[in-house]
């Protein structure tokens, strides 16, 4: 697929902003904060994969953040229960799809609205986190998960969790932008009344991408768990709206049917490098918020603004010429 | 409680302090770098701690920063942690969100040279290298009983409105409550429940409610957090309850100046949170200059403060919490 | 073609009952609230219904002015932001001047959120961006503006005049004040969706925006509007909550946005715009309330509550599409031909 | 008398198409004004202009004599213009009687909306119009001719100066046109001036006194109908002269592809039963609402039905799977293209290769341009009118679009081809191309089945016909049985 402008607007402003903090942010280009940047970003890249797919369908998942909170639980408490983390892995994984399923069901197999569904399921599985762990943070797990997580290959400047952010991100590319499957995700988003008439198997698509999405979610559970070496009910509380944020900003069409995944990540990017930054230069907290805030407005205010000036110019130039 | 297990493993990278031996005739340094980090910006009972903090720098020479997360969690404790380290801070002041998340960033700090303080709410022993203490977890919890049972009149049902479930701190209290409880001079003093508002201030009132809904014969709620006890006073000063139910824990003068007054709370009890902050600076400059390591025994002087030992597992009490009563309260600001 | 049913009147009136949009909810919080007051019958005593209802108060005042914008196939996710915004200005203003009127204070909260709400819906609409791209940004940007401005300060509960305060317990015929003005918002904002030409027009706004457009509808001018009821609403809220709480920081009213969306949604209002009416989502702020204090007073364990009230949602949910498959089939029959 | 409205040397431009270059035209009171030419020569643009939906590039619109800018449709409407436009803008949510009165609905005293009146307004209307709506039920799931009526209704009730209608006729069968018509010529005789637009040239002369004819975007002529014939009109909007409309070729009939047997669906259809068999081309005729897109919708998948079978090349086809249906061999063209033929956001390509993408891929991958030559492929012979294959599909004229929903379906080479109403808003030139298309393709062995309103269509082209009214089967007959009286009479059964 060819990138739309706004994709490569978005790609170019985050080239940019890497570069501008580069050279003006000191220590903003050592290895050191590259990994942190990366680990910082690592479960807002990883869910918002799955989530682009969804949003393209025009559907939305807003209990992503709960399944990770959930799953981090569960890896606690499994690992409480003495089972290795060779079997505690996959649990989560399966848990996460499981969950994603749920949340498939009440979509397309009830034909709820997928918004209200997963407000709801955001509440439920959060609930849930708290009942299998309880109070509880559960931190003694082993270091070479835990330092591989953190770690980078070979002690260089790449970090481990990387190549699973961008091996994940290639398949989903791929799937979404080159198979048949990534052509039914945008037709079932732009029309699935349409699609369904083109032999487009709407509600089974459509849950296949929730379970997908649990599972995603899952990964990014432990993931987190073994980051932070602590698995607790409140983990990735209200990442939700953070991974919503970067959809969005990369040029995914909340209404569906619209966007590119090149897009998404450079959202993904943007935002965590420009709180890396910021931060590196003491910027408060709220202002954090302000600029985030703004630059989500922004992103999509800038081009509308200029397009719509172009055309009156055009058309001005036109009445001229017809004038003469 | 809430920290469960130590983290043996999780520290298999951690250097802990190089071998360094405390030097007690060093010089304090001038120009150290400060860091605080409290568990949530924007808190009225952190911001009191860290203007503390600010003061003792002040005294101190040295640069004062102030960082820290609007949602206390701690996965985003330790992306500012990472910054300090980028930074290279001298001390970082830190009040944990999740004893052990922050863990590994503590460490790496570490190694690169920071002194790491915890105050408020402690990190693991293994990756700091001295915790203020406002006041020993068993001090809190034997002085929260006795409030509750005076006010109780030694017999009747009671319940506690705490913060998170996993809140460190409360759930440590939580439990020297409970053994508390279980002696016999308090037989007749009955825990019903223990709530939790989330540290949220609505949702701190919905809890009130329901307990006084549930436990009509409640004669005490202890919410040994501050926002808990200014959300319970506020609900049963404007209801039906008042005079039935009193409510006492651990609360900030200011806040709770209005129900002291109005008579829905007798008597709470808080040290100076201002001075956790103070003491703070004093010991990371302490350690930072060398004169102390944070071992058992060593001792240092905390300007207005007086001169403080550290105790067992590098933990520095600040002293006994002060009650408040309508006599006293109009003696404070914070 | 269609031929059309004449009904005799008693199967007209079954139908119109049968027909009501937000039956679902209603049944919801009748179980709700029987199977709660049957465990613990002081859930139904005075002070009880009364905490509910102020409680559910702020909500519903919010959740109105959510539905409009629901209904018009847009959302409003800065709300919350909003509230704290509007929240912490009365309140600095009140002890500031401790003798400025309770009106003033409304007045001027009211004034805070529409000035917000319009700022929303200039960018949704002038600028092009999808609602809930702007509202997600401004419920950043006006979090950051409240917290710039507050800093760590805190408007206590003793630095308010006495009769602000009052305001939240306060009555008049014995209905709380708090609730009184929830009741005139949703009933009147009700009203006006249900019976003005302009409350139509927002419904045709949501139900095809292109349609709107071409029919001659000033679509800017009623989003505009849409939005700005939202904003005022939502600073109207703020008020309340001061007034309530008497504690406010730069953090009141965080995360709100999910509990009003849920409430509208709860309370049957389309995500897709053009249906659902507003005092379906008052009553979805109500059961939402309602779970709340039920949970609390059901003695359930803690760790189970927050599961339990998203159960409780989806089955809400659950219930609300019921009815709405039978409306759609009860419509098919009518419309049968053969 | 002077003009009510003029159009005087309109230019508008969409990027690089320049779909209407230089038309003017006036438009007197009490006559009514058709607009003809080939799909994509600029007639809905011109409408969209008198709507105030786009604003002309260059040129005006004179309104009683003064040069008007229309900001948006709200002034056109304020300046007494109705208009129906091509595709139904119905609001799906609200009441068949409030899409009818939005922005002018009769209030109360107390300025609230009067719903009663409301109701009676809108049956009165449809009373006019000789159909039954309910006025109280939502717009949602009307089918498209309901969809069309509604529109109608719509402008009558705003009584306007000029009404502009932009093939209101497409989705009707001949009874409602005639009662569309007696109501229009009632408006006309009243004073109103009247835009028509239809690629009907019967419709034309049966209503209008003038026609302006256009092609590429150019004003060619405008002229009393009464001193064109057809052919003319044809000639000047085409620019040549065309063969036969309904180039029938003779097939050998083969192997039965299609038993549909006592199909029944509650209060839509039942016990419709046929067959089809391959080179063949079976029409389904009947009247608006007699079910016949149902029945076919039921049959590819798309719906349900509740009983009866059917079998394709002999063997059991799975109910409502429309994939199991593509997978056997048999493609539907809807009859709703914007709706459920086409994704008008996605471009031309994406379109015509959707339900091809998984042949098209290799080893599960979308690379190169397969999907690009495969649409270049089918666009070109069906003659459509486009800028670039990216463009997304909703920027191409009516007709163009339909031609792209038929191609989508050519392109999975099926051995059987549903057609409903496959030239509604096509051009009488592109017609022809697609009745010679499905001729041949039925001489190549392809097996048919036709839905369509038009009678000489159903006539022209089909092997055998069956009728349905309301639902069930009135007749079937031959090529050799069927007439306008017949089918007209099994469809309405009353004898005409
Ligand atoms: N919004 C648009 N963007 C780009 N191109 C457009 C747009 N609308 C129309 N066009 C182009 O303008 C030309 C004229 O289109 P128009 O719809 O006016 O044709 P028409 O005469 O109504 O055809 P039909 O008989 O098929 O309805 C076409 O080539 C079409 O592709
Ligand atoms: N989704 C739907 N919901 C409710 N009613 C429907 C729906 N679709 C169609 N109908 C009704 O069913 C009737 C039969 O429609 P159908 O489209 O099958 O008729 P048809 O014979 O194909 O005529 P035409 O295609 O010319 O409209 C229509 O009058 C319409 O009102
Ligand atoms: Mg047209
Ligand atoms: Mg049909």
């Amino acid at each position: 697929m060819e990138l739309a402008s706004w994709d490569s607007l978005i790609v170019l402003l985050t080239v940019a902003v890497l570069v501008i903090a580069s050279l003006a942010v000191p220590s903003f280009g050592t290895s050191r904060n590259f990994t942190f940047l990366v680990l910082d970003l690592m479960p807002i890249a990883l869910v918002a994969l799955t989530m682009t797919l969804i949003v393209v369908t025009g559907e939305i998942d807003l209990s992503v953040a709960s399944t990770l909170g959930l799953t981090s639980s569960l890896m606690g408490w499994l690992w409480n229960n003495g089972l290795p983390i060779e079997t505690i892995v996959p649990l989560c994984l399966v848990a996460g799809a499981i969950l994603g399923a749920c949340n498939g069901f009440l979509v397309t197999g009830l034909g709820l609205p997928s918004l209200a569904v997963t407000i709801g399921t955001l509440a439920l599985y959060r609930g849930l986190a708290f009942v299998v762990l309880g109070d509880g943070a559960v931190a003694d797990f082993p270091w070479n998960y835990t330092g591989w997580v953190t770690g980078t290959i070979g002690g260089g400047a790449v970090p481990n969790v990387l190549v699973v952010i961008v091996a994940l991100a290639l398949v989903s590319g791929v799937v979404l932008h080159a198979t048949p499957f990534g052509r039914s995700l945008y037709a079932i988003g732009a029309n699935a009344q349409a699609a369904h008439f083109s032999g487009i198997p709407v509600a089974r698509t459509k849950f296949w991408l929730y379970v997908a999405s649990g599972t995603i979610a899952g990964l990014a559970g432990v993931l987190w768990t073994l980051r932070y070496s602590s698995a607790r009910a409140d983990n990735g509380a209200g990442l939700e709206l953070a991974v919503v944020a970067a959809v969005l900003l990369g040029g995914v069409s909340i209404f569906g049917g619209k966007g590119t995944l090149p897009g998404v990540l450079a959202g993904v990017v943007l935002l965590a490098a420009l709180q890396n930054a910021l931060r590196l230069q003491d910027v408060s907290g709220q202002a954090l918020n302000v600029v985030t805030g703004a630059l989500l407005v922004l992103s999509v205010l800038l081009p509308n603004l200029a397009s719509s000036i172009r055309t009156t110019w055009h058309r001005r130039k036109l009445r001229q010429a017809a004038a003469h | 409680g809430g920290t469960t297990k130590d983290s043996a493993s999780s520290n298999g990278g951690a250097a802990g302090q190089p071998g360094a031996s405390a030097d007690p005739n060093a010089s304090i340094k001038t120009g150290l770098k400060f860091a605080y980090l409290p568990k949530q910006l924007n808190n009225p009972y952190s911001d009191v701690e860290t203007a503390g903090g600010k003061v003792a720098v002040g005294e101190l020479k040295g640069e004062y920063k102030l960082v820290g997360p609007h949602d206390a969690s701690a996965s985003s404790q330790v992306s500012y942690i990472n910054t300090l380290i980028q930074q290279q801070q001298d001390v970082i002041v830190v009040a944990a969100n999740d004893p052990n998340a922050v863990c590994p960033s503590l460490n790496q700090a570490r190694q690169a040279g920071i002194k790491v303080v915890s105050f408020d709410s402690d990190a693991s022993k293994a990756c700091r290298d001295a915790f203020i203490n406002q006041a020993t977890t068993q001090g809190i919890g034997e002085s929260l009983v006795k409030m509750a049972s005076e006010l109780a009149g030694g017999e009747g049902e009671i319940a506690v409105l705490s913060a998170t479930p996993n809140a460190t701190n409360q759930n440590a209290w939580i439990e020297v409550m409970k053994s508390e409880l279980a002696k016999p001079e308090y037989a007749k003093l009955k825990l019903v429940k223990t709530a939790y508002g989330n540290d949220d201030d609505q949702k701190s009132f919905q809890e009130a409610q329901g307990l006084l809904q549930s436990y009509p014969n409640l004669k005490v709620i202890v919410s040994p957090t501050t926002v808990g006890i200014a959300a319970a006073s506020r609900y049963v000063s404007s209801s039906n309850y008042k005079g039935k139910v009193t409510i006492t824990g651990l609360g900030l003068p200011n806040q709770m100046r209005e129900y002291v007054k109005d008579g829905t709370v007798k008597k709470f009890a808080l040290w100076n949170p201002a001075d956790i902050g103070y003491l703070a600076a004093y010991a990371g400059a302490a350690l930072a200059s060398g004169k102390i390591t944070g071992k058992q025994g060593e001792t240092f002087t905390a300007g207005k403060l007086g001169e403080y030992t550290i105790g067992a597992d590098g933990e520095i009490v600040l002293g006994p919490p002060t009650e408040f009563t309508a006599q006293n309260i109009d003696q404070f600001d914070f | 073609m269609a031929a059309i049913a004449t009904a005799g009147p008693s199967r007209r009136t079954l139908d119109a009952l049968v027909r009501i949009r937000e039956l679902g909810i209603i049944l919801a919080l009748t179980v709700l609230v029987v199977f709660t007051a049957v465990n613990n019958p002081r859930f139904l005593s005075g002070q009880s219904i009364r905490d509910i209802l102020l409680n559910s108060a702020i909500l519903a005042v919010m959740a109105a002015g959510q539905a409009v914008v629901v209904i018009t196939r847009n959302i409003d996710l800065s709300v919350g932001s909003v509230l704290g915004l509007s929240a912490f200005t009365v309140a600095t203003m009140m002890s500031a001047i401790p003798g400025l009127p309770m009106a003033v204070a409304l007045l001027a909260g009211i004034g805070v959120g529409a000035v917000a709400g319009v700022v929303n819906g200039v960018l949704v609409r002038f600028g092009g961006v999808p609602a809930l791209v702007v509202t997600l940004g401004t419920l950043y940007m006006y979090r950051g503006v409240t917290y710039s401005w507050a800093g760590g300060q805190q408007v206590n509960a003793d630095e308010l005049p006495r009769h602000f305060l009052r305001f939240a317990g306060g009555s008049v015929l014995g209905i709380p004040w708090l609730v009184l003005i929830a009741l005139v918002v949703v009933g009147g904002v009700s009203l006006i969706m249900r019976n003005y030409r302009v409350g139509r027009e927002l419904y045709a706004v949501g139900s095809s925006p292109q349609a709107a457009e071409l029919a001659g509808i000033r679509v800017a001018r009623n989003l505009l509007g849409a939005f700005t009821v939202s904003g005022a609403l939502a600073g109207l809220a703020g008020v309340l909550f001061a007034a309530r709480f008497g504690t406010v920081d730069a953090a009141a009213g965080t995360g709100y946005e999910l509990n009003v969306v849920a409430a509208v949604v709860v309370g049957g209002v389309a995500v897709f715009g053009g249906s659902g009416t507003v005092w379906g989502a008052g009553l979805g702020a109500l059961l939402l309330t309602v779970i709340g204090s039920a949970l609390a007073v059901l003695d359930i364990n803690q760790f189970w509550q927050q599961a339990i009230v998203g159960a409780l949602i989806i089955l809400a949910i659950c219930a609300d599409r019921l009815v709405a498959v039978r409306i759609a089939r009860s419509l098919t029959k009518r419309d049968s031909h053969v | 008398m002077g003009a009510v409205l003029e159009v005087r040397d309109v230019t508008k431009s969409f990027g690089a198409v320049a779909a209407v270059q230089g038309v003017s035209f006036p438009l007197y009171a009490g006559e009514a004004h058709a607009l003809v030419g080939e799909n994509g020569a600029g007639k809905s643009t011109i409408v969209k202009m008198l709507a105030g939906v786009h604003r002309p590039d260059t040129g005006t619109l004179v309104v009683d004599g003064e040069r008007t800018e229309f900001a948006g449709p709200a002034d056109a409407k304020a300046a007494g213009i109705a208009v129906i436009y091509q595709e139904p803008t119905l609001f799906p949510d609200l009441s068949v009687a409030e899409n009818i009165a939005m922005g002018n609905q009769p209030l109360t005293r107390l300025r609230q909306i009067d719903r009663r009146a409301m109701h009676v307004n809108a049956a009165r209307l449809f009373a006019r119009l000789g159909v039954q709506v309910d006025p109280a039920r939502p717009a949602r799931g009307l089918s498209i001719a309901d969809q069309q009526l509604v529109e109608i209704a719509k402008a009558l009730s705003a009584e306007a100066r000029v009404l502009v209608m932009d093939e209101p006729t497409a989705a009707l069968s001949g009874v409602e046109v005639d009662r569309l018509f007696a109501v229009t010529r009632a408006l006309r005789d009243e004073g109103a001036a009247i835009v028509f637009i239809s690629h009907r040239f019967e419709e034309i002369t049966a209503l209008c006194q003038r026609v302006t004819i256009m092609r590429d975007g150019r004003h060619v002529c405008t002229e009393p109908v009464g001193e064109l014939t057809v052919d003319d009109m044809i000639r000047r909007m085409v620019g040549r002269d065309l063969s036969t409309l309904y180039p029938k070729q003779e097939a050998t009939i083969g192997e039965t592809v299609l038993e549909v047997e006592g199909l029944s669906r509650e209060g839509v259809f039942r016990d419709v039963g046929f067959t089809v068999r391959a080179g063949e081309i079976v029409a389904l005729a009947g009247l608006v609402g007699a079910g016949r897109s149902e029945v076919m919708q039921a049959v590819f998948g798309v719906d349900r039905y509740d009983r009866g079978t059917v079998r394709f090349l002999g063997r059991g086809l799975k109910p409502g799977s429309p994939r199991a249906s593509m997978a056997a061999g048999m493609g539907l063209v809807p009859e709703d293209r914007r709706q459920q033929g086409l994704i008008i956001e996605l471009s031309i390509a994406r379109n015509v290769t959707l339900p091809r993408s998984r042949a098209l891929a290799r080893l599960g991958l979308l690379f190169g341009g397969a999907e690009r030559r495969e649409a270049a492929h089918w666009t070109r012979q069906l003659q459509t009118r486009f800028g670039r294959l990216s463009d997304p599909v909703g920027t191409l004229s009516g007709g163009n679009q339909q031609k792209i929903v038929l191609a989508k379906w050519l392109a999975t080479g099926p051995k059987l081809l549903i057609v409903d109403e496959p030239t509604r808003g096509i051009d009488v030139g592109t017609k022809a191309e697609v009745h010679r298309l499905l001729s041949a393709l039925a001489a190549r062995g392809l097996a048919v089945v036709m839905v369509s309103s038009e009678l000489p269509e159903v006539l022209g082209m089909a092997d055998r016909i069956i009728v349905l009214r309301e639902g069930h089967v009135t007749a079937r007959l031959t090529r050799a049985e069927a007439t306008q009286e017949a089918v007209m009479y099994a469809a309405t059964g009353q004898p005409t």
